[in-house]
């Protein structure tokens, strides 16, 4: 049914040097990943962080639970690079401990977000129908919630506690996830290379496993990179408003908030771990970028 | 045009219905007891008992959801036990704030977010670029309540030129929609520049450009246009975003908006008046939908209105 | 200059495309002439440098494509290097372009009368939009276009191939440009459509007196349409000359294996003797073989082809051709 | 011509339009609407058209790619469109399909020896060595080197690829393979390359072929016998040559005219040229559905469906065939 659209003809120039591209497509993404400046800071951010979580005992200076009333609210200096809060704990110490909570956060939410929202999108893409129907109408309406909205209600049935949090964050993301995922589906299913395996008599979900979902990696990694800066944000968020984290666990969003009251004469104590989320998100953006441009050309296939 | 809007708006009302079934089932059916959850705040026993007969919690589930829409439906969201006010009306007396302040962080998003992300596209990898850039992904990571209050401690505290918080005044406004309009100008800003440039790949730019067109009427004339689509369809999912946003705006700057209500109501476990501020709130995303739909078969012909 | 109707020089035309695997020499010294009211064709298989021709007249070549050497003279103008916006006074008034998926060349948003009238308005600044108007429905008349009033505010995605091929004609033509380069326009067409947009640019050929560049991968279209032909093959120009003196006698061992590689729809070809076929693959435009670039796929190929590149020689009545064989 | 190895009986596929909000079937698309032929062993039967006549419905529908909305299919005497998923796949084993685009018929995230092999591990428990002996002697056969088994798909030309997609097919050891315009998307000089291959394949393995495609010229040499559809209509079918030399149809005589010559000689002969467009799938015209672009159209065509009428070997669909 189609023209005989001479596909050979357009791509002239990327034909001559498609030809000669020997490189695997790890290989080829690696490539132009390690020439973008931004994106390898990001990796290297990254990195800092995660040995910073993992070696927190080590490398914080203080104890982050050791309360001593007397020297409340000091300023950044030698002895603590960025000072105390209000019971007298160092900042830096529990900031450095935060981050395990933080990355646990960002990375765990989102990790059980894309494996739901792959599931359910490719299954969706691919059966289509009244399977398709029931699952978009479910994810455009967990859409429908403003995202932190749901989160807090999540929080408020089943109670703050990390798990909960996870199962909260989890709720939200999924449904964004199933969409990228399903769109991608239905336009891979309609591939000759699909037909050609459903010719050969393979069955459904070999389909999805062998030949819809590997196609969907470039798609999934941009996803993952910037989904996580996402809960880590919406974590962070929950925790301000008293939602999320509860103590003695020291998450960033949290000593934000408890910071809030003396933002006047001690701003150190909600600013600098606000940095931190920053940072960490940012390193993540830069990277998710990065990644993005690398896989550009197969994001488009 | 219209036959496409009442479409529209007739298919909202079963995604309403569901939203309202998901919020009841997270509030009443899987906490088990609602007012077991409320004890943890110590009530008095006679107003629990109070608030057992009002909300007829002895009635199996589905009766109890069928009133709660019934009762929606002629606008009565229940009451909020911990204030003793109908929720609808604490509602209503909130929902300008949040609306205010919505649409000044969606205006701040809009104006500022499209045109930098078509500048930064056209000057594809200057300095302006960059910073436009830079800017942007900044606003996109930076966390909305540490935003918030960083530029109190500067706007407010240090410089003293803007009020800390309240909400008397147009001056109350600037701040919180800045600090929520940066995030999602960000986004706009990005996504434009990219929808752009992908644009430009087009057959069609080729043609504009082989008639003999300057390039910068190509970009404005052929590919803007074409680039706009898939921007109006992520500021539809923006709206709830913006809420979400609000949500901590509001109690970031102390703006008595259903965000802060719906904050406190959790934090006060006061159930009627959560539920009454997310179905508000979920209704308010759907009307966001609806016209970011409508804008996108304006721009779009190859969408019919029949 | 010697004063012909030459309307087109391109001598020594180099479009390189300096990519990071390396520099692709797309278009490598390529050399070309167009007479007025001549349609001259440049035939050859994908990544052989045809398109990138065309565009490096227009001036169209992005970035990491650049322009890296030769003249191309339109009206005794060098166009290689004057400046971008006299380029832009000719770009679709005196060179106008037609590409080849009509299917994507017509902007989807905007009504397709609207945007030949875009053409005719950038070059002719103080047209009123109601002449403007009128000269294009004239013009979609002129093309074949059914109830050409309705079809000026119709969109794109309203029209079948051929019709938005038409319309891509209608606003090529529009300002009478003196040249008009037809990149591939029949190849995403049915037949039967094909044939009648072959016609149409036969008869508005002569009609408008204007020369064209057919630039095709399709020998029946050469035959049927073009009075003088290039055969090109990896960037080079490898074989011009005449259209009956081509297909008489293929000088070219590309050219000749070519023309018996073709399945006929007119003549019965015995099955049993299987198709002649050139054997190996185009070459990777990187990694381009030594001395003459066909040699890897040539019959005929001795020792010195892989040594020195044979040069285009005139055989007499402009047949050119660039083999050993004819190189002594 | 022995025995027919397939009989395809009133085959009609039509797909539902949904437009509007509802998604509210407000029409269907007559794909294929009742055709009839039959399909003889090591034969290759051409199914030519222009966009929109539904060859390449005809094709996947009778390999049960799409499953047929009337009609039936006896391949060996089974009816393929009554067969159970179980004994579908088992057939699958005798028909396999060949695709136009070398870069969308094959999965990039694989390598080329176990795309190849797919195949094989569908169906038939080998060891891996055993397997991956089949999987070279199948690319010798197609004329690959047995070391590109470890590359991915975009390191090869778009020559190559339809190599390796013919590999693929191959696999089972089919009887019956659908070519959907295999050599459109490909150069010249390599159409007759995979053209050749098709061929030698043939005559090695006793192979049929249902050869789809538009192009007029490659049918010619390629195929035995040549059906010809138009929006969905078998419009005439016959052996080749007595199809070219004397078309009964109408739009089979200006179709076979409209293709160009690679002859400068014949440029100034007077040409058949068909005029108006192809008419939409959606909105068929009435009558014979060629009527609105014939030239010889008569009232009769505009109401009433031509029959088919049978010529010894030969059948038109047309009130007034050529004769």
């Amino acid at each position: 049914m189609n023209l005989a659209r001479n596909l050979m003809l357009k791509k002239e120039v990327i034909e001559a040097s498609d030809e000669l591209v020997k490189e695997t497509f790890w290989q080829d993404v690696f490539r132009s990943l390690k020439k973008d400046r931004m994106a390898i800071t990001g990796g290297i951010v990254i990195l800092l962080f995660v040995l910073m979580a993992i070696f927190a005992p080590w490398i914080a200076p203080h104890d982050p639970y050791e309360v001593n009333l007397d020297n409340q609210f000091q300023k950044p200096g030698l002895e603590h690079w960025l000072g105390t809060d209000m019971f007298g704990r160092d900042v830096l110490s529990r900031i450095i401990y935060g981050s395990q909570i933080s990355l646990l956060i960002g990375l765990v939410p989102s990790m059980i977000t894309m494996s739901i929202g792959i599931v359910l999108g490719i299954v969706a893409g691919y059966f289509g129908r009244r399977t398709d129907f029931v699952i978009m109408t479910i994810s455009d309406m967990v859409l429908s919630f403003p995202s932190l909205l749901l989160a807090m209600v999540v929080m408020y049935t089943l109670g703050a506690s990390l798990l909960n949090i996870f199962i909260a964050l989890s709720i939200v993301g999924w449904a964004g996830t199933a969409r990228v995922v399903r769109a991608q589906t239905l336009s891979l299913k309609n591939k000759e290379f699909v037909e050609a395996a459903r010719a050969v008599g393979v069955k459904p979900y070999i389909i999805m496993l062998r030949h819809i979902l590997p196609n969907c990696i470039p798609q999934l990694l941009v996803l993952f990179t910037l989904e996580i800066p996402g809960s880590i944000l919406s974590e962070a968020s929950l925790s301000f408003l008293g939602v999320g984290a509860q103590p003695p666990a020291s998450s960033w969003g949290l000593m934000v908030s408890n910071g809030k009251e003396f933002l006047f004469n001690a701003p150190w104590v909600a600013i600098a771990p606000g940095i931190a989320i920053l940072v960490i998100v940012l390193a993540f953006n830069f990277l998710g970028d990065g990644l993005r441009d690398a896989l550009d050309p197969y994001l488009k296939q | 045009m219209g036959a496409y809007i009442v479409k529209r708006l007739l298919i909202s009302i079963p995604v309403i219905f569901g939203i309202s079934l998901i919020t009841f089932i997270m509030l009443n059916v899987i906490p088990g007891d609602p007012i077991a959850l409320m004890m943890k705040e110590h009530i008095s026993t006679d107003v629990v008992e109070r608030v057992r007969a009002q909300m007829h919690l002895d009635d199996p589930a589905y009766v109890r959801f069928f009133r709660f829409v019934w009762d929606a439906l002629h606008g009565d969201f229940g009451t909020s036990y911990k204030l003793n006010r109908s929720v609808t009306t604490l509602l209503l007396d909130a929902f300008p704030n949040t609306l205010a302040l919505a649409m000044s962080g969606a205006l701040v998003s809009w104006i500022i977010g499209i045109p930098a992300g078509v500048l930064s596209a056209v000057k594809k990898r200057s300095f302006l670029d960059n910073s436009i850039m830079g800017f942007s992904l900044l606003g996109v990571s930076i966390p909305v309540f540490w935003a918030g209050l960083l530029f109190q401690y500067i706007f407010s505290m240090v410089l003293g030129i803007l009020p800390v918080s309240g909400f008397s005044g147009p001056e109350y406004l600037i701040m919180p929609a800045i600090v929520l309009g940066w995030s999602s100008a960000g986004t706009i800003a990005r996504l434009t520049r990219s929808s752009l440039l992908e644009v430009m790949r087009n057959d069609y730019i080729r043609t504009a450009r082989a008639k003999g067109n300057l390039e910068i009427k190509v970009i404005l004339n052929h590919a803007l246009k074409n680039s706009m689509l898939p921007v109006v369809t992520v500021m539809a999912l923006q709206v709830a975003g913006l809420l979400s946003g609000a949500v901590i705006t509001e109690s970031v700057f102390g703006i008595p908006g259903i965000g802060r209500i719906a904050v406190n109501a959790i934090q006060s476990r006061d159930m009627p008046l959560l539920q009454g501020a997310v179905m508000f709130t979920t209704v308010l995303v759907i009307l966001g939908n609806l016209v970011a739909d409508i804008l996108y078969s304006l721009i779009d012909p190859r969408i019919k209105y029949d | 200059m010697r004063e012909d109707n030459t309307i087109l020089e391109i001598n020594n035309l180099k479009t390189y495309f300096y990519t990071d695997k390396g520099v692709v020499p797309a278009v490598d010294d390529v050399s070309i002439k167009v007479k007025k009211g001549q349609i001259v064709g440049i035939v050859g298989e994908s990544g052989c440098g045809k398109s990138m021709t065309s565009l490096s007249i227009m001036q169209l070549i992005a970035p990491p494509g650049k322009i890296a050497g030769g003249e191309i003279r339109f009206d005794q103008k060098n166009l290689v290097g004057i400046s971008k916006q006299e380029m832009r006074s000719i770009r679709g008034n005196e060179i106008s372009m037609i590409f080849q998926e009509p299917m994507t060349s017509l902007n989807p948003v905007y009504p397709v009368g609207k945007q030949v009238a875009e053409t005719l308005l950038l070059h002719n600044a103080n047209m009123t939009k109601a002449e403007a108007k009128r000269k294009v429905i004239e013009m979609f008349a002129m093309v074949g276009i059914p109830e050409p009033e309705k079809r000026y505010s119709v969109y794109p995605h309203q029209l079948s191939g051929g019709l938005r091929q038409r319309v891509m004609i209608a606003m090529a033509l529009i300002c009478r440009s003196k040249l008009l380069i037809a990149d591939e326009p029949t190849t995403a067409l049915d037949v039967t459509i094909e044939a009648q947009i072959l016609k149409l640019m036969k008869n508005l050929q002569a009609e408008i007196d204007t020369s064209i560049i057919m630039i095709t991968h399709n020998l029946g279209i050469v035959a049927e349409m073009c009075d003088y032909v290039y055969v090109m093959y990896a960037g080079k120009i490898m074989e011009q000359a005449d259209v009956f003196d081509l297909f008489d006698n293929p000088k070219h061992p590309y050219t000749e294996g070519l023309l018996k590689s073709i399945p006929r729809r007119d003549v019965h070809q015995n099955k049993s003797k299987g198709l002649y076929s050139i054997e190996g693959m185009v070459p990777n435009m990187l990694q381009l073989p030594r001395g003459c670039r066909f040699h890897p796929r040539c019959e005929y190929a001795v020792d010195a082809c892989r040594e020195v590149e044979p040069q285009l020689v005139d055989m007499g009545n402009d047949h050119l051709v660039r083999c050993i064989k004819y190189n002594q | 011509m022995d025995k027919p190895l397939m009989q395809v009986r009133n085959v009609k596929k039509y797909f539902p339009v949904d437009k509007g909000l509802f998604g509210k079937k407000t029409g269907t698309v007559h794909a294929v609407d009742d055709i009839s032929f039959d399909v003889y062993e090591k034969e290759t039967l051409a199914i030519v058209g222009e966009s929109g006549c539904g060859k390449s419905t005809l094709g996947r529908t009778l390999i049960r790619l799409l499953d047929a909305t009337e009609g039936t299919a006896h391949f060996e005497g089974r009816d393929i469109f009554s067969l159970s998923q179980n004994e579908l796949r088992q057939l699958r084993k005798e028909m396999q399909i060949i695709f136009q685009d070398p870069f969308a018929s094959l999965n990039p995230r694989m390598k080329v020896s176990d795309i190849i092999a797919e195949p094989l591990i569908t169906h038939e428990s080998l060891g891996k060595k055993e397997r991956e002996d089949r999987v070279a002697e199948l690319m010798e056969l197609v004329g690959l080197r047995k070391a590109y088994g470890s590359r991915y798909p975009h390191m090869f030309s778009g020559g190559q690829r339809q190599r390796i997609g013919i590999a693929r097919a191959l696999a089972l050891h089919p009887k019956f393979i659908v070519c959907d315009e295999p050599v459109s998307a490909l150069d010249v000089s390599i159409q007759s390359q995979i053209i050749n291959l098709l061929q030698k394949l043939q005559e090695q393995n006793n192979l049929t072929y249902l050869f789809i495609s538009h192009d007029l010229s490659v049918v010619r040499y390629f195929s035995d016998r040549i059906g010809v559809m138009f929006l969905g209509k078998m419009m005439e079918l016959g052996p080749t040559e007595e199809v070219y030399r004397q078309p009964l149809h109408p739009y089979t005589k200006f179709l076979i005219a409209a293709a160009p010559v690679p002859d400068p000689r014949s440029r100034n002969q007077e040409k058949l040229i068909l005029e108006g467009d192809i008419p939409s799938p959606l909105r068929p015209p009435s009558g014979c559905r060629f009527h609105t672009r014939c030239p010889y159209v008569q009232d009769i065509c505009k109401s009433k469906e031509p029959e088919i009428q049978q010529f010894d070997g030969r059948s038109v669909a047309c009130h007034f065939p050529l004769v």
